[in-house]
Protein backbone atom coordinates (compact mmCIF):
# COMPACT_ATOMS: atom_id res chain seq x y z
CA UNK A 1 0.00 0.00 0.00
CA UNK A 2 1.10 3.68 -0.68
CA UNK A 3 0.63 6.12 2.68
CA UNK A 4 2.13 9.31 2.90
CA UNK A 5 4.79 10.07 5.76
CA UNK A 6 4.78 13.66 7.79
CA UNK A 7 7.61 14.68 10.03
CA UNK A 8 7.57 17.54 12.62
CA UNK A 9 9.65 19.43 14.44
CA UNK A 10 12.96 17.68 15.37
CA UNK A 11 11.43 14.43 13.71
CA UNK A 12 11.43 16.65 10.12
CA UNK A 13 14.89 18.12 11.14
CA UNK A 14 16.52 14.76 11.63
CA UNK A 15 15.57 13.30 8.08
CA UNK A 16 15.48 16.76 6.43
CA UNK A 17 12.20 15.35 5.65
CA UNK A 18 9.16 17.19 5.53
CA UNK A 19 6.72 14.59 3.71
CA UNK A 20 7.79 12.03 1.73
CA UNK A 21 5.24 8.77 -0.04
CA UNK A 22 6.24 5.59 0.87
CA UNK A 23 5.48 2.00 -0.59
CA UNK A 24 4.96 -0.14 2.48
CA UNK A 25 3.37 -3.80 3.76
CA UNK A 26 3.89 -1.78 7.88
CA UNK A 27 0.60 -3.24 9.37
CA UNK A 28 0.82 -0.18 12.14
CA UNK A 29 1.94 2.90 12.83
CA UNK A 30 4.83 1.26 15.15
CA UNK A 31 6.63 -1.14 12.29
CA UNK A 32 6.43 2.10 9.86
CA UNK A 33 8.40 4.13 12.36
CA UNK A 34 10.80 1.79 12.40
CA UNK A 35 10.86 1.41 8.62
CA UNK A 36 11.25 5.13 8.66
CA UNK A 37 14.08 4.86 10.83
CA UNK A 38 16.43 2.33 9.06
CA UNK A 39 16.20 4.90 6.23
CA UNK A 40 16.90 8.04 8.18
CA UNK A 41 19.83 7.87 10.28
CA UNK A 42 19.20 9.81 13.59
CA UNK A 43 14.84 9.22 13.55
CA UNK A 44 14.37 7.10 16.94
CA UNK A 45 11.22 7.09 18.48
CA UNK A 46 11.41 9.29 21.86
CA UNK A 47 9.10 8.06 24.83
CA UNK A 48 6.16 10.08 24.90
CA UNK A 49 6.18 10.64 20.48
CA UNK A 50 3.03 10.67 19.48
CA UNK A 51 1.27 9.75 15.99
CA UNK A 52 -1.49 10.70 13.95
CA UNK A 53 -3.31 9.04 11.04
CA UNK A 54 -5.91 11.28 8.97
CA UNK A 55 -5.73 14.08 11.01
CA UNK A 56 -6.97 11.74 14.32
CA UNK A 57 -4.58 11.10 16.81
CA UNK A 58 -4.24 7.35 16.68
CA UNK A 59 -1.87 4.46 18.87
CA UNK A 60 1.17 3.08 17.90
CA UNK A 61 -0.27 -0.46 17.02
CA UNK A 62 -3.47 0.95 15.40
CA UNK A 63 -4.32 -0.07 11.82
CA UNK A 64 -3.36 1.25 8.23
CA UNK A 65 -4.86 1.16 5.23
CA UNK A 66 -3.74 2.13 1.32
CA UNK A 67 -3.55 6.29 1.32
CA UNK A 68 -3.45 7.37 4.78
CA UNK A 69 -1.63 10.28 5.83
CA UNK A 70 0.61 9.03 8.57
CA UNK A 71 1.79 11.80 11.00
CA UNK A 72 4.95 11.62 13.07
CA UNK A 73 5.05 13.76 16.07
CA UNK A 74 8.28 14.23 18.45
CA UNK A 75 7.19 14.90 22.27
CA UNK A 76 5.25 18.04 22.29
CA UNK A 77 5.61 20.73 24.24
CA UNK A 78 3.13 23.64 24.12
CA UNK A 79 2.51 26.22 26.24
CA UNK B 1 -15.16 32.90 17.17
CA UNK B 2 -13.64 29.94 17.69
CA UNK B 3 -12.63 28.80 21.61
CA UNK B 4 -9.34 27.34 21.24
CA UNK B 5 -7.10 29.19 18.73
CA UNK B 6 -4.01 29.58 17.09
CA UNK B 7 -2.49 32.79 16.23
CA UNK B 8 0.42 34.02 14.49
CA UNK B 9 0.41 38.04 15.74
CA UNK B 10 0.51 39.03 19.06
CA UNK B 11 -2.32 37.72 21.50
CA UNK B 12 -5.23 40.87 22.38
CA UNK B 13 -5.33 40.15 25.76
CA UNK B 14 -8.71 42.48 26.67
CA UNK B 15 -10.46 41.05 23.71
CA UNK B 16 -9.24 37.96 24.78
CA UNK B 17 -11.26 38.76 28.56
CA UNK B 18 -14.05 40.22 26.74
CA UNK B 19 -14.87 36.77 25.32
CA UNK B 20 -15.22 35.25 28.70
CA UNK B 21 -17.20 38.03 30.27
CA UNK B 22 -20.56 36.57 31.52
CA UNK B 23 -23.14 38.23 34.35
CA UNK B 24 -23.64 35.24 35.95
CA UNK B 25 -20.05 34.33 36.89
CA UNK B 26 -18.47 35.56 40.09
CA UNK B 27 -15.02 34.16 39.33
CA UNK B 28 -12.73 34.31 36.32
CA UNK B 29 -9.38 32.96 36.47
CA UNK B 30 -6.57 33.71 33.76
CA UNK B 31 -3.70 31.47 33.15
CA UNK B 32 -0.80 32.74 30.79
CA UNK B 33 2.75 31.08 29.81
CA UNK B 34 5.18 33.80 29.21
CA UNK B 35 7.95 33.34 27.03
CA UNK B 36 11.36 33.29 29.97
CA UNK B 37 14.57 34.25 29.59
CA UNK B 38 16.30 30.82 30.80
CA UNK B 39 15.75 27.27 31.21
CA UNK B 40 17.61 24.53 32.81
CA UNK B 41 20.42 26.85 33.20
CA UNK B 42 20.76 28.07 29.65
CA UNK B 43 20.20 31.66 28.49
CA UNK B 44 16.89 31.92 26.01
CA UNK B 45 17.08 34.63 23.42
CA UNK B 46 13.64 33.69 22.15
CA UNK B 47 11.70 31.11 20.54
CA UNK B 48 9.89 29.22 18.23
CA UNK B 49 6.53 27.60 18.37
CA UNK B 50 5.83 25.15 15.63
CA UNK B 51 2.07 24.16 15.84
CA UNK B 52 0.23 21.74 13.30
CA UNK B 53 -2.85 23.26 13.54
CA UNK B 54 -5.75 21.23 12.23
CA UNK B 55 -4.89 18.69 15.03
CA UNK B 56 -3.83 21.41 17.40
CA UNK B 57 -7.20 23.27 17.28
CA UNK B 58 -9.57 20.24 17.01
CA UNK B 59 -7.34 18.65 20.03
CA UNK B 60 -7.81 22.12 21.81
CA UNK B 61 -11.33 22.44 21.57
CA UNK B 62 -12.14 18.79 22.99
CA UNK B 63 -9.44 19.88 25.98
CA UNK B 64 -12.01 23.31 26.72
CA UNK B 65 -14.87 20.69 26.23
CA UNK B 66 -13.83 18.49 29.20
CA UNK B 67 -12.84 20.95 31.02
CA UNK B 68 -16.15 22.43 30.87
CA UNK B 69 -18.06 18.92 31.27
CA UNK B 70 -16.08 18.39 34.47
CA UNK B 71 -16.01 21.21 36.23
CA UNK B 72 -19.19 22.60 34.93
CA UNK B 73 -17.78 26.07 34.71
CA UNK B 74 -19.85 28.80 32.14
CA UNK B 75 -16.96 29.56 29.53
CA UNK B 76 -13.05 28.56 28.68
CA UNK B 77 -11.41 29.59 25.90
CA UNK B 78 -7.86 29.66 24.98
CA UNK B 79 -5.01 31.12 22.28
CA UNK B 80 -1.73 29.46 21.44
CA UNK B 81 1.15 31.40 19.55
CA UNK B 82 2.78 29.82 16.36
CA UNK B 83 6.23 30.86 15.19
CA UNK B 84 8.72 33.55 16.64
CA UNK B 85 8.29 34.78 20.13
CA UNK B 86 10.70 37.31 21.98
CA UNK B 87 11.06 37.33 25.46
CA UNK B 88 7.99 37.98 28.01
CA UNK B 89 5.59 37.74 24.92
CA UNK B 90 2.54 35.86 25.94
CA UNK B 91 2.93 32.33 24.46
CA UNK B 92 -0.50 30.90 25.36
CA UNK B 93 -3.31 32.17 27.16
CA UNK B 94 -6.53 30.15 29.14
CA UNK B 95 -9.33 31.91 30.63
CA UNK B 96 -12.17 30.66 32.73
CA UNK B 97 -15.45 32.09 33.69
CA UNK B 98 -17.83 30.69 36.52
CA UNK B 99 -20.16 31.17 38.96
CA UNK B 100 -17.65 30.35 42.00
CA UNK B 101 -14.01 30.33 41.84
CA UNK B 102 -12.77 26.69 43.00
CA UNK B 103 -13.82 24.97 39.77
CA UNK B 104 -12.51 28.16 37.16
CA UNK B 105 -9.14 27.78 39.04
CA UNK B 106 -9.66 23.68 38.55
CA UNK B 107 -10.89 24.02 35.09
CA UNK B 108 -8.40 26.43 33.69
CA UNK B 109 -5.41 24.28 35.35
CA UNK B 110 -6.63 21.13 33.84
CA UNK B 111 -6.51 22.97 30.58
CA UNK B 112 -3.22 24.11 30.61
CA UNK B 113 -1.95 20.75 31.66
CA UNK B 114 -3.48 18.86 28.84
CA UNK B 115 -2.59 21.74 26.75
CA UNK B 116 0.91 21.05 27.25
CA UNK B 117 0.70 17.14 26.46
CA UNK B 118 -1.83 16.54 24.13
CA UNK B 119 -1.53 19.34 21.17
CA UNK B 120 0.83 18.62 18.53
CA UNK B 121 2.72 21.92 19.22
CA UNK B 122 6.80 22.37 19.59
CA UNK B 123 8.87 24.59 21.20
CA UNK B 124 12.57 25.62 19.76
CA UNK B 125 14.66 27.66 22.31
CA UNK B 126 17.22 29.77 21.18
CA UNK B 127 20.08 30.67 23.07
CA UNK B 128 22.65 32.97 24.00
CA UNK B 129 25.66 30.47 22.53
CA UNK B 130 24.10 30.48 19.57
CA UNK B 131 22.30 27.22 19.74
CA UNK B 132 19.02 25.50 19.53
CA UNK B 133 17.33 23.12 20.80
CA UNK B 134 13.41 21.71 21.08
CA UNK B 135 11.89 21.57 24.33
CA UNK B 136 10.27 17.86 25.63
CA UNK B 137 7.35 18.12 27.27
CA UNK B 138 6.74 18.11 30.89
CA UNK B 139 5.42 14.90 31.11
CA UNK B 140 8.75 13.67 30.22
CA UNK B 141 10.82 15.02 32.55
CA UNK B 142 7.87 14.97 35.67
CA UNK B 143 7.91 11.06 35.05
CA UNK B 144 12.14 11.24 35.45
CA UNK B 145 12.89 9.42 32.19
CA UNK B 146 16.41 10.30 30.53
CA UNK B 147 16.59 13.50 29.46
CA UNK B 148 15.57 13.33 25.58
CA UNK B 149 17.97 16.30 24.05
CA UNK B 150 16.54 17.00 20.41
CA UNK B 151 19.83 19.59 19.52
CA UNK B 152 19.52 21.35 15.95
CA UNK B 153 21.61 23.88 15.15
CA UNK B 154 20.18 27.29 15.04
CA UNK B 155 18.82 28.27 11.38
CA UNK B 156 19.34 32.42 12.11
CA UNK C 1 3.26 51.34 45.03
CA UNK C 2 1.97 49.03 47.82
CA UNK C 3 1.35 45.12 46.84
CA UNK C 4 -2.09 45.29 48.04
CA UNK C 5 -4.15 48.20 47.53
CA UNK C 6 -7.92 48.90 48.34
CA UNK C 7 -9.36 51.65 45.70
CA UNK C 8 -12.46 53.16 45.27
CA UNK C 9 -12.16 53.87 41.61
CA UNK C 10 -12.44 50.77 38.72
CA UNK C 11 -9.49 48.67 38.53
CA UNK C 12 -7.27 49.17 35.81
CA UNK C 13 -6.56 45.83 35.21
CA UNK C 14 -3.59 46.48 32.18
CA UNK C 15 -2.07 48.57 34.63
CA UNK C 16 -1.97 45.90 37.58
CA UNK C 17 -0.80 42.93 35.02
CA UNK C 18 2.28 45.32 34.27
CA UNK C 19 3.34 45.29 37.50
CA UNK C 20 3.78 41.19 37.84
CA UNK C 21 5.25 41.08 34.44
CA UNK C 22 8.99 39.41 35.24
CA UNK C 23 11.33 38.10 32.56
CA UNK C 24 12.29 35.22 34.88
CA UNK C 25 9.04 34.12 34.68
CA UNK C 26 7.43 31.72 32.42
CA UNK C 27 3.82 31.13 34.37
CA UNK C 28 1.35 33.82 35.08
CA UNK C 29 -1.82 33.21 37.02
CA UNK C 30 -4.61 35.71 37.64
CA UNK C 31 -7.87 35.67 39.54
CA UNK C 32 -10.59 38.02 39.19
CA UNK C 33 -13.69 38.63 41.48
CA UNK C 34 -16.99 39.95 39.56
CA UNK C 35 -19.98 40.83 40.46
CA UNK C 36 -22.42 38.29 39.83
CA UNK C 37 -25.95 39.08 38.92
CA UNK C 38 -27.52 36.87 41.46
CA UNK C 39 -26.73 34.89 44.70
CA UNK C 40 -28.69 32.32 46.38
CA UNK C 41 -31.92 32.18 44.06
CA UNK C 42 -31.91 36.57 44.37
CA UNK C 43 -31.29 38.59 41.52
CA UNK C 44 -28.40 41.38 42.55
CA UNK C 45 -28.57 44.38 40.82
CA UNK C 46 -25.52 46.29 42.45
CA UNK C 47 -23.36 45.54 45.88
CA UNK C 48 -21.02 48.21 48.41
CA UNK C 49 -18.01 46.97 49.89
CA UNK C 50 -17.41 48.51 53.17
CA UNK C 51 -13.18 48.27 53.93
CA UNK C 52 -11.86 49.01 57.28
CA UNK C 53 -8.43 50.09 55.36
CA UNK C 54 -6.04 50.40 57.96
CA UNK C 55 -6.12 46.81 58.61
CA UNK C 56 -7.17 45.84 55.43
CA UNK C 57 -4.29 47.04 54.03
CA UNK C 58 -1.81 45.34 56.17
CA UNK C 59 -3.67 41.84 56.53
CA UNK C 60 -3.41 41.70 52.40
CA UNK C 61 0.06 42.50 52.65
CA UNK C 62 0.66 39.94 55.15
CA UNK C 63 -1.00 37.13 52.74
CA UNK C 64 0.66 38.27 49.75
CA UNK C 65 3.79 37.61 52.12
CA UNK C 66 3.00 34.23 53.27
CA UNK C 67 1.93 33.10 49.68
CA UNK C 68 5.77 34.27 48.47
CA UNK C 69 7.36 32.55 51.27
CA UNK C 70 4.88 29.16 51.13
CA UNK C 71 5.18 28.64 47.33
CA UNK C 72 8.77 29.93 46.16
CA UNK C 73 6.63 32.97 43.57
CA UNK C 74 8.39 35.50 42.28
CA UNK C 75 5.67 38.12 42.73
CA UNK C 76 1.56 38.61 44.04
CA UNK C 77 0.12 41.63 44.27
CA UNK C 78 -3.78 42.69 44.91
CA UNK C 79 -6.34 45.25 44.28
CA UNK C 80 -9.76 44.99 46.54
CA UNK C 81 -12.52 47.43 45.99
CA UNK C 82 -14.55 49.61 47.93
CA UNK C 83 -17.81 51.67 47.47
CA UNK C 84 -20.83 50.66 45.23
CA UNK C 85 -20.55 48.48 42.07
CA UNK C 86 -22.39 47.66 39.29
CA UNK C 87 -23.17 44.05 37.26
CA UNK C 88 -19.62 42.53 36.13
CA UNK C 89 -17.19 45.16 38.15
CA UNK C 90 -13.74 43.69 39.17
CA UNK C 91 -14.31 43.51 42.66
CA UNK C 92 -10.85 42.13 43.41
CA UNK C 93 -8.05 41.14 41.59
CA UNK C 94 -5.11 39.08 41.97
CA UNK C 95 -2.16 38.36 40.20
CA UNK C 96 1.21 35.57 40.67
CA UNK C 97 4.24 35.48 38.12
CA UNK C 98 6.82 32.60 39.01
CA UNK C 99 8.80 30.66 37.09
CA UNK C 100 6.49 27.49 36.61
CA UNK C 101 2.88 27.21 36.67
CA UNK C 102 2.13 24.73 39.71
CA UNK C 103 3.45 27.55 42.28
CA UNK C 104 1.73 30.32 40.77
CA UNK C 105 -1.77 28.58 40.37
CA UNK C 106 -1.88 27.15 44.62
CA UNK C 107 -0.66 30.47 45.65
CA UNK C 108 -3.08 32.85 43.31
CA UNK C 109 -5.85 30.21 45.05
CA UNK C 110 -3.78 30.98 48.45
CA UNK C 111 -4.01 34.59 48.31
CA UNK C 112 -7.75 34.57 47.36
CA UNK C 113 -9.07 32.05 49.77
CA UNK C 114 -7.19 33.85 52.86
CA UNK C 115 -8.35 37.47 51.42
CA UNK C 116 -11.87 36.23 51.47
CA UNK C 117 -12.32 34.92 54.95
CA UNK C 118 -9.55 37.21 57.22
CA UNK C 119 -9.67 40.81 55.78
CA UNK C 120 -12.06 43.42 56.95
CA UNK C 121 -14.74 43.86 53.67
CA UNK C 122 -18.43 43.23 54.03
CA UNK C 123 -19.87 42.99 51.43
CA UNK C 124 -23.73 43.82 51.23
CA UNK C 125 -25.99 43.33 47.83
CA UNK C 126 -28.64 45.18 46.75
CA UNK C 127 -31.68 42.87 45.26
CA UNK C 128 -34.87 43.58 42.98
CA UNK C 129 -36.97 43.13 45.45
CA UNK C 130 -35.50 46.22 47.48
CA UNK C 131 -34.12 44.66 50.04
CA UNK C 132 -30.37 44.70 50.90
CA UNK C 133 -28.53 42.19 52.69
CA UNK C 134 -24.71 41.66 54.34
CA UNK C 135 -23.57 38.55 52.67
CA UNK C 136 -21.35 36.26 54.81
CA UNK C 137 -18.23 34.76 54.71
CA UNK C 138 -17.58 31.88 52.10
CA UNK C 139 -16.14 29.59 55.84
CA UNK C 140 -19.26 29.68 57.43
CA UNK C 141 -21.88 28.44 54.81
CA UNK C 142 -18.69 26.03 54.05
CA UNK C 143 -18.70 24.51 56.97
CA UNK C 144 -22.61 24.08 57.24
CA UNK C 145 -23.09 26.74 60.02
CA UNK C 146 -26.74 27.79 60.35
CA UNK C 147 -26.75 30.89 57.40
CA UNK C 148 -26.73 34.35 59.35
CA UNK C 149 -28.83 36.84 57.49
CA UNK C 150 -27.97 39.92 59.03
CA UNK C 151 -30.58 41.74 56.55
CA UNK C 152 -30.62 45.76 56.91
CA UNK C 153 -33.09 47.55 54.60
CA UNK C 154 -31.63 49.03 51.76
CA UNK C 155 -30.93 53.00 52.53
CA UNK C 156 -30.58 54.01 48.99
CA UNK D 1 -11.15 52.31 82.45
CA UNK D 2 -11.97 53.92 79.20
CA UNK D 3 -12.43 52.15 75.69
CA UNK D 4 -13.63 53.47 72.29
CA UNK D 5 -15.62 50.89 70.68
CA UNK D 6 -16.21 50.69 66.75
CA UNK D 7 -18.66 48.68 65.48
CA UNK D 8 -18.80 47.67 61.08
CA UNK D 9 -21.51 47.15 58.76
CA UNK D 10 -24.22 44.61 59.90
CA UNK D 11 -23.08 45.81 63.51
CA UNK D 12 -23.57 49.18 62.94
CA UNK D 13 -26.11 48.91 61.45
CA UNK D 14 -27.76 46.95 63.77
CA UNK D 15 -26.71 49.27 66.68
CA UNK D 16 -27.36 52.32 64.45
CA UNK D 17 -23.40 53.21 65.89
CA UNK D 18 -20.40 53.99 64.52
CA UNK D 19 -18.12 54.68 67.29
CA UNK D 20 -18.96 55.14 70.95
CA UNK D 21 -16.61 55.33 74.74
CA UNK D 22 -17.56 53.65 77.05
CA UNK D 23 -16.87 52.91 80.76
CA UNK D 24 -16.38 50.16 81.84
CA UNK D 25 -14.40 46.75 83.78
CA UNK D 26 -14.44 44.33 81.25
CA UNK D 27 -11.72 42.18 81.02
CA UNK D 28 -11.92 41.00 77.67
CA UNK D 29 -13.01 41.72 74.27
CA UNK D 30 -15.36 39.06 75.28
CA UNK D 31 -16.88 40.50 78.38
CA UNK D 32 -16.73 43.79 76.04
CA UNK D 33 -18.81 42.46 73.47
CA UNK D 34 -21.56 41.10 76.08
CA UNK D 35 -21.87 44.30 77.67
CA UNK D 36 -22.46 46.14 74.61
CA UNK D 37 -25.10 43.76 73.71
CA UNK D 38 -27.08 44.35 76.61
CA UNK D 39 -27.21 47.94 75.68
CA UNK D 40 -27.86 47.74 72.07
CA UNK D 41 -30.76 45.47 71.30
CA UNK D 42 -30.39 43.09 68.21
CA UNK D 43 -26.98 42.94 68.42
CA UNK D 44 -25.18 39.64 68.67
CA UNK D 45 -21.94 37.94 68.38
CA UNK D 46 -22.10 35.81 64.97
CA UNK D 47 -20.49 32.52 64.36
CA UNK D 48 -16.65 33.67 62.81
CA UNK D 49 -17.03 37.22 63.66
CA UNK D 50 -13.79 39.04 64.45
CA UNK D 51 -11.97 41.47 66.78
CA UNK D 52 -9.38 43.97 66.62
CA UNK D 53 -8.10 46.17 69.13
CA UNK D 54 -5.69 48.84 67.86
CA UNK D 55 -5.95 48.06 64.69
CA UNK D 56 -4.52 44.73 64.70
CA UNK D 57 -6.39 41.50 64.80
CA UNK D 58 -7.16 40.21 68.46
CA UNK D 59 -8.10 37.00 70.51
CA UNK D 60 -11.54 37.27 71.63
CA UNK D 61 -10.29 36.39 75.16
CA UNK D 62 -7.10 39.20 75.23
CA UNK D 63 -6.23 41.89 77.34
CA UNK D 64 -7.59 45.38 77.78
CA UNK D 65 -6.67 48.75 78.34
CA UNK D 66 -7.11 52.02 79.14
CA UNK D 67 -7.58 54.04 76.42
CA UNK D 68 -7.81 51.05 73.94
CA UNK D 69 -9.77 51.05 70.72
CA UNK D 70 -11.93 48.05 70.28
CA UNK D 71 -13.11 47.19 66.94
CA UNK D 72 -16.34 44.95 66.30
CA UNK D 73 -16.29 42.97 63.19
CA UNK D 74 -19.53 40.81 61.83
CA UNK D 75 -18.26 37.67 59.63
CA UNK D 76 -16.53 39.21 56.52
CA UNK D 77 -16.67 39.02 53.15
CA UNK D 78 -14.02 39.81 50.74
CA UNK D 79 -13.72 39.21 47.22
Amino acid sequence: MNLTVRYFAAFRELTGVEAETVNTDASSPSDLFNECAARHTGLQKFTSSMVAVNDEMAGWDSALSDGDEVLFFPPVAGG
Amino acid sequence: MNPFEISRQAIDLAAFRERLLDRSCGAYVQFDGWVRDHNEGQQVLRLEYEVYEPLAVSEGQKILEEAKQQFGVSRACAIHRSGLLELSDVAVVVGVSSAHRGEAFDACRYIIDQAKIRLPIWKKEYYANGNAEWVNCQRCSEAGHDHEVLTARARR
